[in-house]
This record gives structure tokens, sequence and C-alpha cells, in this order.
């Protein structure tokens, strides 16, 4: 990261822009008519998110039986796709606020639709959590809410309780964080539809609800600019605690190979990585479709190959971790679980994680990849590859072969299963193509006011908040 | 709850009267109003009356609910009150002894007769599912004539006006302990010149009979008496799982199985049954080996006990050298000390064999010891020689009318009878079976809790049957049938009245009434058939494959072949369920190049194909194949189990459940012979995938993973109990201890020494809490439903197995881990140390069980479907139905816990040890499993909680289970096997 | 009663610094600044004082998570005691999560509902735009025209100096 | 200004919505809860002539209910017991014996309508069926036993029997109504002497 904020300046965004090209820039692709790619990538998602509403309704009307878990497996694609999808949320928070708060200026053009990935991954790992239960229409039971039992209300001891709140919270505050972000944004839209037409169109109304009367006024954004700190401030907290909460759902079970201490950060550091991948793979697809490739420059991708890197190294860290304490605990059936995933019946996926998460990612050091578009992209996609299958290991190879000899038994993914998990990429997809063309990708404000960055335009003054 | 043996006062006067009541209270016949989509109106009523019906059906969300009460309410009847009445079980000749609970007019649950000998308290497998034959909704409601529905007098004027004085009339029927019924069967055939009563058994015990014939000029079949043997020699006798009497078996053994005093037991078997699983020196001895090993031990015992030259001559004149191989010098050790206190038993249905095991107990001088002659069983009558002359007959046409009755033979013989020549054909089955389908009058009779009966298991023990519930069909008591025909109609009650006039009242209470019977006319032991026997056995080894026919704990001869919960019993040994198959030893499936699951087809005369299982300790040139599968009573399960798109049937190809392999039978030298030398066995190359409850048979790791034993079943020996137990290390708890048990503290403890393995608990745990049957495909994929399983564990080299079994069920742990991680408290802890599962607030997450380290829990994944009504009459009203999608366990049989303790209170007296009696303990024939209040420090579980071999599984974890567990003793030096060391299993 | 401002429109953020600036230092009272994007110092340059919202936001986190804890307590320990796994009636360490999760809640959502109060934004309200640009990448500085002694020719020339593109002079109600 | 004034017309809704909801909400009933259930029964059966004027026990019919989970239906021959004898109201007796004085003849046997109903069912051997009032869910096991021979009054659940013409579920019978009794009471004890009654899940749910 040293290299992005050197005092060598080396533009943020290419084509020295201005600030009035920003606003045509981002624009222009809303206000066109949507192109047949977009068109394409939309049908496919929208086919495939309509499968996993299938697979689900059938689920949901015949029963958890359809999935292929049994009585010793009762968890297996459900809470690895929970895992996956709120891992990818992280890290649209990492940088809109971590990095925030550590002045990296490059994020203005990827935090935006980061924080939107974020706000439609959480959205597929809510869905998880209610419909792997036996009875979803019950499911808010898992609330506290007032009632005619005694009150009876929850037990605040379960990590799933926990979970219910850690995700609901999350997503609410990452909503928040992003629509906050984007008010100014829809003021700018709001003005320049202005123009257009006598009477308001529809879409002109709603931007207008939507920006809250926003006039630019800097008594405003004196205010803005504190809450967006706080937010940010927030945040950063929030985004660990919820994968930490998400790893003691692990981490405070008996179970040998969920028992594990190094639970939460390896689970954090784990989130991270997949989001970034999931960025990187929005962003590439992004800059070429919506020609977005003077914000969203080879340095943009530069800098995130670089924290793949670094949360790779830590992820492969945390694998190796797991085997030493489970040889140096001295405790049989932990170190059978090991032994179990490097060359148990699951093997083939501990090994594709393997090298999805730490292998191939080992490219990265060299900077002629990072900055070869093709390849980066590859590298994103097996790292999501790796990263589901990180959680389907930690949750199956534990759970299949446990204490007892007798209760062991293997498992295999229903037609049903497979759709589900279809299904909710359909919907992020669609939520995300949809976004695409309805709202600004690119944080218009916070471009401006980074464009002068490495531009001869006026003087190098550091700025201060 | 106070139990009450009779029926009611009024009963026992005058039984006609309250009849007539409770005709006023079934207007209709009740069945026709069960029928599905009847009223609830109409259920209600045949379900008796009142609130059950709510329970039952799970309609308490219909809108408006009926409350039904009698209109004359017979005396002691309490709705909501469980009654007990002492009945006696038909499932099978044993006669066990039976308390049937009855609840709002509706027999729910079977327990054993405590003060009944044969019973002893105990049932087995098969007994405690058979309450559900009375539900059995294709059981025949009228009879028939012709195949086409018919009415009593229709059917009785066709039948007599078909009987002719002067034709041969055959009364084919199964062994027959009924006094009564015997002299019924008599008194008709009577009628006839030429009449024979042949009574077989699908199960024969023919051959014993016969030896004893020889040997003690009387056709008696011993009683076995394990409780006074102190050393035992089994050849090939299953008699902990299906020889015979099992339950009484069972229990006698394990009385003598308590440490330190312990019985030691040789086992020579082709397979691995049961028994041979619990015997201290276990021997692999092919079927047609045994008669060549009787004699080596006949030579052994003659040359010990220094007596009977004669016999040793002859043998070394026919070339018979002791071989020191299978440890038999050690047997015929151990039972020579024994002797007098030692038994030899043979399940061999051959005639030679017999006499040389009779020779062997003679020699020991067991007659009046361990083996009762002169009051001798009667559960084993039948008569292979007659069976023979019989379908002789029936093939040649020689037959007027043949009357069958509680046989199957069509199904249970080698060849089935084709009754073309025969001019009636009569069944007395309850259900269209087999051969009651070829019948010409299908007669049905009452299930035996619908009927009066008494049966003479053992000479002298009169064991009552008294109905609980008025017959459910038009259907009609065999001896009323029979005494119709005679021309002097006569109800079974006043029949088996008249015939013990003074002891009536006692049996009706009791359920039995132990009489003065005749010695049987025993000749003192006669060497001639000996020497015979000896000259028809030859020294030389025999060679090639042999089958083992034999029955499965769960479908003996096949007459559960209707009864869901047995098939979905696991094997006790092999855990299949859903099938039978061809056992074959691990060296075998390699020569064979068969795995589990490949179909063989396997041709001796007839031929079957089954797939096979693998089966570690089997003798490597045995193949091993239940009976009593493949049976028409299967085909019902068609549409088992949920329907989802991914879901396969619970029969196979021909619709059926297994394959029947009766036609494998052979009948040798007049006997049924069960053991087949010289088959053929050939791969198809087709698979099955069988349903299994358990995949990894040992407490050893794969080598590659580790390799290491997991000490969840822990073993010692005699003599290490002899030292002081090492103090166990005490831990820091982390916890503030918050939660001190004031009251009772709810244990359990488990003795794995005692436990045979016979799964009785199972099925009763499955009735006791409305268990649903999941079907043969949810099965396979790992989802069957029992609260209670018994795993079994090998160690050991494969030709010399060890086997434990360990019942395993919710341990009730005081930290649990299943309830911290529970988001909505659907399972919490009761202040009496109970897990308490809750099924209305669970939602369903499955962290419980994820998280459970016994993996105990049980998840509904579907709504199980409970369409036939009549079969839902014996759900336990006292247990919720479980819906889908909400996790359910072991509750250590709390709505037991909960009524003992009303009662208690209600009465204002403590509640007492062993007022309170789980389901799988009571139904427990070994009494391996003691419920108890661990706070008294002088219940049974509080004192086997102090035992030297107690243990308690995972207990590192500190979860604190309720359960105890007492190690399995395995006779170390003594049983000349090397002494386990004490790490071998404690890892 | 109404009142005149003179509004001065720019074209980079240099620029409105500078005035914003200068014009602060001349005493003349700056009614308020318009800026499509946060310029960094544009407040010190204002003269505006640090926003409250800081206070808003630890004061009601604190209140959240002081609820919590006592719900918790209550629900678990207090009002109906259930043994669960054995574990202690008052298990805090197990209350810590959701504790540290309604804290977040609480602030977050609270902060962003003063930031709306204090700034006036809801759905609906007509913002009242100087120029349409001011929302893209124009920059409008208005200084109220507080007393006589404001001479209109004088400051539109200071504004011009600054760059200005455009300088007019507007009435506008004085109730904002 | 548009714009305010629709903001205004919709706050301005909502609050008048939430009153009418509110008012509403009083004679709010969850699903499940019959609370005042009162239906018509087959037989006009009146609580508060027997028990009320009559002074029946309540126990006399209910026999059930300190030996078993029900309390129970009474059986006719119960009923026969009395109404053997009793076929009608005493009023319409006396009216009858009065006609049979005036028109000198022997006075005919009256038969009030309700009875004869329950003759007719014996007559005719057939059940009645009364329609059910007090229902827990199948998953809920209420035992009469342990309550009945505490002490437990049958007003306290059932509500004034004695005073009811025709039967009316008294409480909600909802679960925090029973937890919070068995909890006063273990404080208050239950007629006068200490009760300890559990609130273990395990006590009503298996």
């Amino acid at each position: 990261m040293a290299e992005v904020c050197s005092p060598l300046r080396i533009p943020l965004i290419a084509g020295h822009k201005k600030a009035a090209t920003v606003t045509e820039d981002v624009c222009r692709p809303m206000l066109r008519p949507p192109s047949g790619l977009w068109w394409a990538g939309f049908t496919l998602a929208f086919s495939l998110m309509l499968l996993g509403v299938a697979a689900v309704s059938y689920q949901i009307a015949t029963g958890v039986g359809t999935w292929g878990l049994n009585t010793t497996v009762g968890w297996a694609f459900d809470i690895t796709n929970f895992v996956f999808w709120v891992g990818i949320g992280h890290a649209g928070t990492l940088i809109s606020a971590i990095l925030f708060l550590f002045r990296q200026k490059w994020r203005t053009s990827v935090n935006r639709s980061a924080e939107a990935m974020t706000l439609f991954a959480v959205m597929c790992a809510g869905i998880f959590p209610v419909i792997h239960t036996g009875r979803p229409w019950l499911a808010y039971w898992l609330f506290p809410y007032p009632n005619f039992r005694g009150p009876l209300w929850i037990n605040f001891r379960s990590p799933l309780a926990w979970d219910c709140f850690a995700i609901s919270t999350y997503f609410l505050i990452s909503a928040t964080f992003w629509y906050v972000g984007l008010i100014p944004d829809l003021a700018t839209i709001r003005d320049r539809l202005a123009g257009e037409s006598a009477r308001p169109t529809l879409r002109q109304r709603l931007f207008a609800v939507f920006s809250l009367g926003w006039s630019g006024s800097y008594r405003v954004w004196h205010h803005y600019e504190v809450l967006y700190l706080l937010l940010a401030g927030l945040a950063t907290p929030l985004v660990i605690s919820v994968h930490t909460i998400v790893s003691w759902d692990f981490a405070t079970a008996v179970i040998p190979g969920w028992h594990a201490t190094i639970f939460p950060p390896y689970f954090v550091a784990g989130a991270i990585f997949s989001g970034i991948g999931m960025v990187l793979t929005l962003m590439i697809v992004a800059r070429k479709v919506m020609n977005l490739e003077d914000y969203i420059t080879l340095r943009h991708v530069d800098a995130m190959c670089k924290l793949l890197l670094l949360t790779s190294s830590i992820v492969a860290l945390a694998y190796g971790t797991e085997f030493f304490t489970a040889f140096y605990s001295g405790n049989p059936y932990e170190q059978f679980v090991f032994r179990n995933r490097a060359l148990g019946p699951f093997a083939w996926a501990y090994w594709i994680m393997v090298s999805c998460n730490v292998l191939a990612p080992q490219l990265l050091w060299f900077r002629g990849v990072r900055r070869r578009i093709g390849i980066v992209f590859a590298l994103s996609l097996l790292i999501n590859v790796g990263m589901w299958f990180e959680r389907f290991v930690i949750i199956v190879t534990s759970l299949h072969r446990d204490f007892l000899p007798s209760s062991w038994a293997s498992y295999r993914p229903t037609i049903v299963e497979v759709s589900t998990l279809a299904g909710s990429f359909g919907l992020f997809f669609t939520c995300f193509l949809i976004f695409c063309r309805i709202l600004p990708v690119i944080a218009m404000g916070e471009v401006k006011a980074v464009l002068h960055v490495g531009q001869a335009s006026r003087p190098v003054q550091e700025t201060t908040v | 709850m106070e139990t009450q043996y009779w029926r009611s006062l009024a009963e026992r006067e005058n039984p006609s009267e309250l009849a007539r009541a409770a005709e006023a209270e079934f207007s209709e016949n009740p069945l026709q109003q069960i029928e599905p989509g009847s009223s609830r109106r109409g259920f209600l009523k045949a379900a008796g009356f009142a609130f059950a019906g709510a329970a039952l059906t799970g309609c308490s969300r219909a809108p408006v609910e009926k409350a039904m009460p009698y209109l004359v309410q017979p005396e002691n009847t309490v709705a909501g009150r469980a009654q007990y009445y002492a009945s006696t079980c038909g499932a099978c000749p044993a006669g066990c002894g039976l308390l049937a609970k009855v609840r709002d007019g509706r027999p729910i649950k079977l327990e054993g007769n405590p003060d009944q000998a044969i019973s002893g308290g105990a049932t087995c497998a098969v007994g405690q599912a058979s309450i559900l034959g009375l539900y059995d909704s294709l059981r025949l409601k009228q009879p028939l004539a012709g195949g086409k529905p018919s009415t009593w007098a229709e059917v009785d004027r066709e039948i007599l006006a078909r009987l002719r004085a002067d034709g041969a009339v055959r009364y084919l029927s199964g062994t027959i302990t009924s006094p009564t019924k015997q002299a019924a069967i008599d008194r008709f055939l009577g009628q006839f010149r030429n009449a024979r009563h042949v009574m077989y058994d699908a199960l024969s015990a023919s051959a014993i009979l016969d030896a004893h014939q020889q040997t003690h000029g009387a056709r008696v079949l011993p009683h076995y008496r394990f409780d006074k043997a102190g050393a035992i020699a089994s050849f090939d006798a299953d008699f902990l799982g299906t020889w015979i009497s099992p339950v009484e078996f069972a229990r006698d053994y394990s009385a003598r199985r308590r440490p330190p005093e312990m019985s030691w037991h040789a086992q020579f078997e082709g397979r691995m049954s049961l028994t041979g699983s619990k015997a201290d020196r276990r021997v692999r001895t092919a079927p047609d080996e045994i008669r060549e090993r009787l004699a080596q031990l006949a030579i052994r015992i003659a040359k010990l006990s220094g007596a009977d030259d004669r016999f040793l001559s002859s043998a070394s004149a026919r070339g018979w050298q002791t071989t020191n191989d299978d440890g038999l010098p050690h047997v015929a050790e151990r039972l020579w000390e024994a002797r007098g206190r030692s038994l030899v038993v043979c399940g061999a249905n051959a005639v030679h064999t017999q006499v040389l095991v009779n020779y062997i107990n003679h020699l020991l001088g067991n007659y009046g010891a361990t083996l009762d002659v002169e009051h001798p069983s009667r559960q084993r009558q039948g008569d292979d020689r007659a069976l023979a002359n019989l379908l002789d007959e029936i093939k040649t046409g020689r037959v007027a009318a043949l009357f069958i009755d509680g046989v199957n033979p069509v199904a249970e013989l080698p060849e089935a009878p084709g009754f073309d020549h025969v001019g009636l054909v009569v069944s007395f089955a309850g259900s269209l079976d087999e051969s009651a389908e070829r019948a010409h009058y299908v007669c049905p009779d009452h299930h035996f809790l619908e009927s009066w009966a008494g049966a003479e298991p053992v000479a002298g023990l009169i064991s009552l049957t008294q109905p609980v519930i008025r017959p459910l069909g038009a259907t009609r008591a065999v001896v009323e049938t029979l005494a119709a025909w005679t021309g002097q109609p006569v109800n079974a009650y006043d029949l088996l009245r008249q015939r013990y006039p003074a002891q009536w009242d006692r049996a009706v209470e009791a359920g039995y009434v132990a009489m003065e019977a005749p010695r049987a006319p025993v000749k003192p032991f006669s060497m001639a058939p000996v020497e015979l026997a000896l000259a028809a056995t030859s020294p030389e080894p025999a060679a090639g494959y042999t089958l083992a026919l034999y029955p499965s704990v769960a479908m003996l001869e096949g007459r559960q072949a209707y009864n869901p919960w047995l098939h979905e019993l696991p094997d006790p040994i092999t855990k299949v369920t859903w099938d039978n198959y061809a056992s074959v030893s691990p060296a075998a499936a390699t020569s064979l190049g068969v795995s589990d699951g490949d179909v063989v087809r396997i041709e001796a005369g007839a031929a079957v194909e089954l797939p096979v299982v693998v089966q570690p300790g089997q003798h490597d040139r045995v193949i091993a194949v239940a009976l009593g599968y493949g049976r028409k009573a299967s085909e019902r399960f068609a549409n088992l189990g949920p329907r989802w798109i991914d879901h396969r049937p619970s029969v196979n190809d021909q619709g059926r459940v297994g394959e029947n392999a009766a036609p494998l039978l052979a009948f040798e030298q007049g006997s049924l012979r069960y053991d087949r030398a010289g088959i053929r066995i050939a791969k198809t190359g087709r698979r099955i995938e069988l349903a299994l409850t358990q995949t990894h048979h040992t407490l050893t790791v794969p080598q590659q993973l580790g390799g290491e034993v997991r000490p969840i079943v822990q073993e010692t020996t005699t003599a290490e109990l002899g030292k002081p137990p090492e103090p166990s290390e005490q831990r820091e708890e982390l916890w503030p201890e918050d939660h001190p048990y004031k009251g009772h503290r709810w244990g359990m403890a488990v003795d794995l020494n005692a436990c045979t393995g016979c799964s009785a608990c199972v099925v009763a745990c499955q009735v006791e809490n409305n268990t649903p049957v999941v079907g043969k495909d949810e099965v396979r994929r790992r989802r069957e439903m029992h609260w209670i399983r018994i795993d079994r564990y090998y160690s050991g080299p494969s030709e010399n197995v060890e086997v434990a079994h360990q019942p395993m069920m919710c341990q009730q742990c005081d930290h649990a881990p299943c309830e911290t991680v529970c988001p909505t408290l659907a399972t919490v802890h009761s202040d009496e140390g109970l897990n308490q599962q809750i099924y209305n607030r669970c939602v369903g997450t499955r962290y419980c069980a994820n998280n459970c380290p016994y993996k105990t829990r049980r998840f509904n994944w579907f709504n199980y479907p409970r369409e036939d009504r009549l079969a839902n009459l014996v759900l336990n009203p006292d247990v919720t139905v479980r819906t889908r999608g909400v996790m359910e366990k072991c509750t250590f049989c709390v709505q037991r816990i909960q009524e003992a303790k009303i009662e208690a209170k209600v009465l204002g007296t403590p509640v007492k040890d062993g007022d309170i009696r789980t389901a799988c303990e009571q139904a427990c024939p070994a009494g391996a499993i003691v419920f108890g209040d661990l706070n008294d420090p002088n219940s049974r579980v509080a004192r086997l909680a102090r035992d030297a071999r107690q243990y308690r599984v995972l207990e590192d974890l500190n979860v604190g289970p309720a359960v105890r567990y007492l190690k399995i003793v395995r006779d170390g030096g003594q049983a000349g096997r090397p002494v386990p060391q004490g790490d071998k299993k404690n890892g | 009663m109404n009142r005149r401002v003179l509004i001065g429109i720019f074209d980079n953020e240099d620029a409105i610094l500078d005035v914003t600036d200068a014009a602060r230092r001349r005493g003349l009272k700056i009614v308020d600044v318009f800026a499509p994007y946060a310029v960094h110092g544009l407040d010190r340059a204002m003269g505006l004082q640090r926003s409250k919202l800081p206070w808003v936001c630890f004061l009601l986190g604190l209140t959240g998570a002081a609820f919590k804890v006592w719900f918790e307590y209550w629900t678990t320990a207090s009002d109906w005691p259930i043994n669960v796994g054995g574990k202690p009636w008052n298990s805090l360490p197990a209350f810590v999560p959701i504790t540290f999760e309604v804290m977040v809640l609480f602030a977050g959502i609270s902060t962003v509902l003063a930031f709306f109060g204090m700034s006036r934004l809801w759905p609906g309200r007509k913002p009242m735009l100087l120029d349409a640009r001011v929302t893209n990448d124009r920059f409008a500085l208005v200084l109220e025209e507080d007393n006589a002694a404001f001479d209109v020719e004088e400051v539109e020339r200071f504004l011009r100096d600054h760059h200005a593109l455009r300088v007019e002079e507007r009435e506008q109600e004085a109730a904002r | 200004m548009r714009s305010r004034i629709l903001t205004i017309v919709l706050a301005v809704g909502l609050t008048f919505s939430l009153v009418l909801l509110a008012s509403r909400l009083t004679a709010f009933h969850l699903p499940g809860n019959h609370q005042g259930y009162e239906p018509v029964q087959p037989i006009a059966y009146s609580h508060r002539l027997h028990a009320g004027e009559l002074q029946i026990q309540c126990q006399y019919c209910h026999f059930g209910a300190d030996k078993s989970r029900h309390a129970g239906v009474p059986p006719a021959s119960v009923c026969m017991n009395c109404h053997k004898f009793v076929t009608a109201p005493l009023g319409a007796l006396r009216a009858e014996d009065e006609l049979a004085e005036k028109e000198k003849r022997a006075p005919r046997p009256v038969v009030s309508a309700e009875l004869r109903k329950l003759y007719d069912a014996i007559d005719r051997a057939q059940p009645i069926a009364w329609t059910r009032i007090h229902s827990l869910p199948d998953f809920a096991y209420f035992d009469h036993r342990p309550h009945v021979n505490a002490g437990v009054a049958c007003q306290q659940c059932h509500g004034p029997v004695e005073s009811m013409e025709r039967v009316r579920q008294a409480s909600d019978l909802s679960m925090g109504w029973c937890v919070n009794c068995h909890r006063d009471s273990s404080r208050t004890g239950v007629a006068g002497r200490p009760v300890s009654p559990s609130i273990n899940c395990s006590t009503c749910h298996f």
C-alpha cells in the first residue's frame, strides 16, 4: 500500500477528468438504454434466481429432507452458502469504511459498488438461516418479542441468536452507510435530469424524493463529513464482529474441527479475502461493460491484488495453525478430524480449497500478473470457488465423522440444494445488474474530491479532515 | 400407576353382559367407520371415547371437537387412565406372559408379565411389535368363500356340506401349546374316520424331539435351564436371539453372567449370531462340521468321564482320533469341570447330531439339572416326518380336506404344496397370506389380543390369553369355529373357564397358573442310537460352500412380514434394515470378488438372488441367508415413507421386502434341513444399496487416518475387577455450581456385559414414543428415527472377531452441548437432570444435533405419513406426535416419570425406586438397562453408578452424561484367549 | 422580511477556498457555501464550529448497550431463569456479542437520523439551488448584505478578483 | 410545497389508522386463544341450575378429576341416577297435577324436551356428542389429578361455572397463564398449604 499514498503523484483517475466529465461519464450509462450484454447477463441471472425460487419453494413445501442432509451431517450447503455470502459481504464495508479510516483515496472509485455488493451479499446470506430451519414460518422465534408464553424469550447464549442480531445489524448499518453515501450523487443526478423534460418523470420524482432535497450546502457537507467518519468508525468494528460471531457458530461447539479458538481472525481474514475476490470479479466486468477504465485503473486492480495476497497469506497461516494446534493438542479426536480432512473421503474438497486459496494467489507476487486483467479475473473466480469450499470443508468434514464411529456418515447434495445455491448467485447478480442500471456505480462526490490527486492543476497540499 | 390384572368384576361374574353393554357403545361395526376419510365421530366411537382422539389424530386445531362419554361406563374405567391386563404373547410359540396396557379402550403397549416364568417381565422385539398386528388394516374382517367376502353362517354351512366323514381330513398347524385348542382340534377330527393332526414348525426343532424319542424313549423337547448352567457349549443354537424361547433363555443366561461369578460360554457356529457375539469362546464351525465336532467332544468327555468304553472303542474302531484343534479340549474341560451344571445345546435339525448332544449332556449328568425332560417344553412340537408324509399325500391327491391353522406352508416350505388335488382347503389365517390365497375358504382367527385362550409353553405352566379389546372385525376364534363344525357351538371363554374352574380367578388376575403336570414318560438313557449316530458321522472334513438358512431376529419365520417396525429394526449384527442378504466371510468375499451390496445368485435346487453382506467372524465356507423375507405381506410397503422427487421405494422389483429363501430348504432323512452343503454361488453383476444404520464397524479409525482406537466401549477382565479402582482425578469446574439437583436426579445405567443386542428396547421405545417408520430409502440416507440405537463394534482379527453391543440413547448431559446452542430455548434442562426437548418450541435449526457428541438426536425431515387411521390407534396418547421440521430424541420416557410422580403426589407417598421404568428398561430380557434416581443412594442406578465397572462415554468432554455404562467383562485368561490389554480399547 | 444576498459562482475548488477565506477575513457575513463535493478545509475557511454528531453517536450507543445488557440479564437470570446446558444463570460473557451489535445499531441509526434532523433533510424537501450545476461542478459563495455599510460594487469586485465566473444579487426569505 | 402537504396528509392518515387499530387491539385474540368460547350443546344442560342452585358437587359428575388426567364428561348413566325420577322441572309437574285435579284423572307423566334427548340417546344406545370447550393443543399435557388433589378450586381455571347457564371458557389457557399461576402458587401456596408446582418444560410438554 505504501505506494498508493506515496507523494509520487500517480493520478488516481486517468485521463485528466474535470468534475463535469465525471458526472457525465458516470451518468451516461445510466441514462442510455441497457446494452445487449447487460440484457444477456440479466436474463441469465434472473433465470438462475427463478430456479432458486422454485427450489426453495419446493423445499419449504416438502421439508428439509429434500436436502442431502442426515442425522450426522445436519448442516452442509445451507450454512456453507450462508457463511460464504456473509464473507463476500465484508469486502464492501472493508473498502468503504476501513480504507476510509486508513485514508486510502483510491477506494473512492470502487467503494460505491463494493457497498452495493455488500448489501446484496448480505441479502443472499440472510436467506439461508431462515430456509435452513425445519419450520421457516416460525423462524421469527429467533428474535425476542413479547409473547403470551410466560413470557418466554430466547436463549441469548446461543451463537445462532447472536447471528440473528449480527446479520440484521450489519445489513441495516451497511444499508444506511450506502444510502448516506448516495445522497449527494442522487442530488447530482436529480439536477442533471431536471433539464430533460417539462413535467417531472417518475424517475425524476424518485431521485427528488430520495435525495432528500440535498442542495450541496456546505453547512450540511460539514455534518456529512463527520457522519461519514462516524459510520465508518462504527462499521469497522462491526464488520469484524459480524464474522467473528459467524465463526463462533462453530468455535463454541464441541465438535472437533469446529471447536477452535483461532476461528474469529481466521474467518475475518477469509471473509475479506473472498470479498475482495468478488469485488475484483465485479469491478473487472463493470469497467469493461460500462467502460469505466479511467476510474477503475490498473492501479486499483493492483492495490486490490495486494490485499488479496495479504489476506490469502493470513488464511494460509490459519490453515497451517489449525493442523499444528490439532497435532499439538494431543487430542486424538481433533487430530483425526484434520487427518480426515486432508486424506479422508472429502479430501478432494480440501485440496480444491488449498489450491484455490493458497497456491493460486501466490502468482500475485508478480507485478506482471497483477497488471494482467485476464489472469487477475481468473484468479478472482478461483478464490470465490476456493472460499466456498473452505466453508464446506469446515462444516461437512468436521460433522461427518465426529466422536462415535457408529454414527459416521457421508453427505451428498441433492439437486434441490445445488439449485438453491445457483439461485442465490442469481439473486445476487440480478440485484447488482439492476443497481448498475439505476444508480451511479461510482461515488461521484468522492471521486471529484480526489480528481486533483496527482494532477498538476493545483499545488500539492496534504489534505486534512 | 396401579395395575388391575382383571378386566372387571362384572366381567368375571358375567362377561356376556359387559359384552352387551359394550355392544351398546359400538352400535355399528367399528371397522367400517375407521376407513380413511370417515367422520371424526365414527373414529372416536371406534377408538373408545373421550379426548384421546385429539392426541391421536392431531385434530385439536379443528374448530369443533366432540367429547363423547359412555352411556354406561364400565366399572374401573376412567377416561385417560391406563389399565393393565395380564395375557400371553401369541407372536411365537414361546408363550411369554404379557401385561397389555389399555388406554381408553385401546391396547397401546405390551409389557412382559414379571410373575410369569417364561417372560419374567421382559419381551423380545417381535413381541413388542406384535401389537401393531391388532391394528393391521389388511386383516380379514369377515370369512372368505372362494376369495369373496362371506358370512360365518354361509361358510359354516358350505364347509360342513363339503366335509365327508370317510374322506381323509388333515389339520395342518404350527405348534399348539394351548390344551383347550388341542382338545377342540381332537374333538373336531374325532368326527372323521381318517383324520390326522399334523404339526410343524417353520423353525423346526423336530430333530431334538426325535433324538429324545430315541435316547429317552419320549418325544419331548427338554426345558433348557440356562439359569442353572455354569458352562454352556452351543452348537449353532442362537438361544439369545431366536432359538425356541429367547426371552426366557436370554434372561436366565444373563442372570448367570453377572461379574464376578460368570458362567462360561462357548459357541460353535458358522454365521455370526447374536449368541455368538456374546460367547467367551467362539469357534467358527460350518454346519456340516458340527456333527463331527460333537463326536470329537463326545469322545473327549467320554474319556474324561472314564465311563463307557464301548463308545470309545467303537469310535477308535471307526478311526476317530481326537484332534487338538479349535480348543475342543479346553471346551471339554470346562464342561467337565462344570458337570451337572453345564449345558450343551445344538440348533442343527438333524437327529444323529442331536443324539450326540443328548449323549454329551447325559455324560455330563445334565439331565435333571440343566435339561428338564420330565417337565418338558411344549414350545416346539412339530414333526417333520409327519409333515413330509402329509406333503406327499397332498401331492398324490390323497387328502380330501386340509385345514391350515397358524402356518403358511406355501411360503415356509421348500416347495409350495399344490392344493389342486385337495378337495377342500380351509385356512384360519387372520390375513390373506400366500396359503390363505389358495384356500377355498378362509375363516379368519382373532388377533391374540382379541381372544380367550390358554397356553402351556412348559409342562405345568398354564398361561392365559385374555382379550383386551373387542374384535375389530367379524373374526372368530378357531376353537369356536371348530366347535361350530363339531355341532356343539361354544364360546372360547366358557371352554377355557370350564377347563380351569378352580384356578380361574387367580389365572385371570395373574395371567398364568402353575399346575401339577404329569411327568413325561422318560426311559433311562439308551446307548444304541448314539452308536448309530457315530456310525453315520464321518471324521473327514467337509468342503465347498455351505448355505446356512436362519431366522432373523426381527422376521423369525416370516409371520412378522407385515410389520414395518420390525422391517426397520436394524439386524443386531449386520445393522441392515428392510432386506435379507447373503452374508459371507471377508475371505469368501475376496475369493468371490464381491463386496457389500453386490448381488449374488445362490443355487441349491432352487435359486435366489441376494445382496452380499461381508460378515467378520463368519466361517469362510458358509453363506448365511435369513428366512422370512419376500413375503406377500410386505407388498404393503410399496408406498411407505415420505414421497418426494428423489424418493425410492422400500420394496424390491418384485414389490416385496427381501427374497424368500424358503425354497432353498430341503428335507433330509425326514427332517427339515436349514443347511445345504455344496451349493453354487455366482456374482450377477447387479448391485443393491443396502439400508444400513451403521457403516463404520469398529472403534478403530482407518489406518491411514491414524488408526487409533477410541475408548467408547470399554472392557475389563474378571482379573482386573478384583483390583481396587484407581481414583479419578478431580476436574476444575469452569462455572459456578448454579444448578444443584435438589429433588430427583434421573439417571440410567447400561450394563454392556449383560446387553445381548437383541433390540427389544429399540422396538419398545418406538412403540412407547410414537417414533415414525421412515422406510428403506430414508434409512439409506441415514435418517432412521429410533431414539435408542444399539451400536455394534467389532474388534480383533476378522476370523476371531470380538463383538460389543452398546445401546446408545440421549445421555441427558448436565452440561448439554445441545442446550447451549438452541436459540429458541426448545431444549433446556429440568431441575431433575432431564434434557428436555420441547417439540412445539423447536424451529429445527439442527444446531443441537450437530453439537451432540453422541448423535442421538433425530430430526423430522418430512411429515412422515400416518394415513392408516387404524394403525394410528396404536399411538401412545401420552406422547406428542411430532410434526415435520422439529428435533426429537430420547426423553427418558418423561411421560412415565410424570405419571409416576403425579400418582405418588396423589397418594402422598414418595416415588419408589423401580416405580418408574423406561420402555427400554422394561423390555430388556437381560436386565441390562436400569433407570432411577441418582440422588437416592440406595436406588439400583445409584449403586451401579458406584460400580467398579462404571464409566461414562466421552467423559473427557465434561458434558456430564447422566447415563453410566458398565464395562464388558472379557473372560480373559480362563477362556484360553489372550487377555485384552488395558489400553486395547482405551486408546 | 426579506434580505438581500450576494452570490458568487466559482468553478474550482481552490478558488472557492481562497475566496471564502478572504471573505471571512474581510468580515463579510458568509451565509453558506455550496459545493458539489466535500472540499476539505472549507469548514475552517468558513469558520464553522465542530459538529455535535459524535456526542449523539456516543450517548445513544451507550444507551443501547446499557439497555441490552439489562434486558439480557432480566430475561435470562431474573424474570424466568432456565437451566441451559448447566451454564450460570447470569452468563455475562455470552451476552457480550449481542450487546455490541445493539450498541452499534443504536449509535449508527440514531446518528443518521440526528444528521437528517440537523441539516433539515427529508424526503420531498424542495432543494434551494443557486445554480443548476452546483451539485455537478460549480461552487457558490453566498454573502449576506447585513448592513448599510455593505458595498455591493466593492464586494462584487472582490469576488471577481477571486475568479468568480458570475456574481448576482438576490432577494431571499429570511426564514430559512 | 405540494410534497410537504403530501407528507402531512400521509402522517395524519397513519396516526388515524393507528388509533383505529389500537381500538381494535382491545378485542384482539391470538390464534388458538379461545377465551370466551361458548358453544351450544346438544342438550341445554344448565350448570347454573345443577352446580349453582342444586349445589351438586362438581366431582359428582366429573368423577375423573381427582383420579385421571381428564375430569371427564359424565356418562349418561350418571345423569340417570337422578333423572330416572326427575323427568321435568317441578313447575311443569305441578301444573300437570293441577290439571289432572281439574279433569279428574290420573296425572300423565311429564317429560321436558331436553331430558327427552337424554332418554332417546339411551334408548337408541347413541352416545351424546358434547362439544368440547376447554381444549389444549396436542403438545400440551394438562393433568387434573395434581391440581384437584392439591386443592385448587375448579373455578380458579374454569371460572364461575356454577353461575353459567351455558359453559364458557373463562381463562385464555395460554402458556403464560399456566406458568404464572405455577410461579405464584409456589409463593402463596394453595388452599393454605405450601405447594411446589414445577415450571419445568417437561411438566406439560412431552
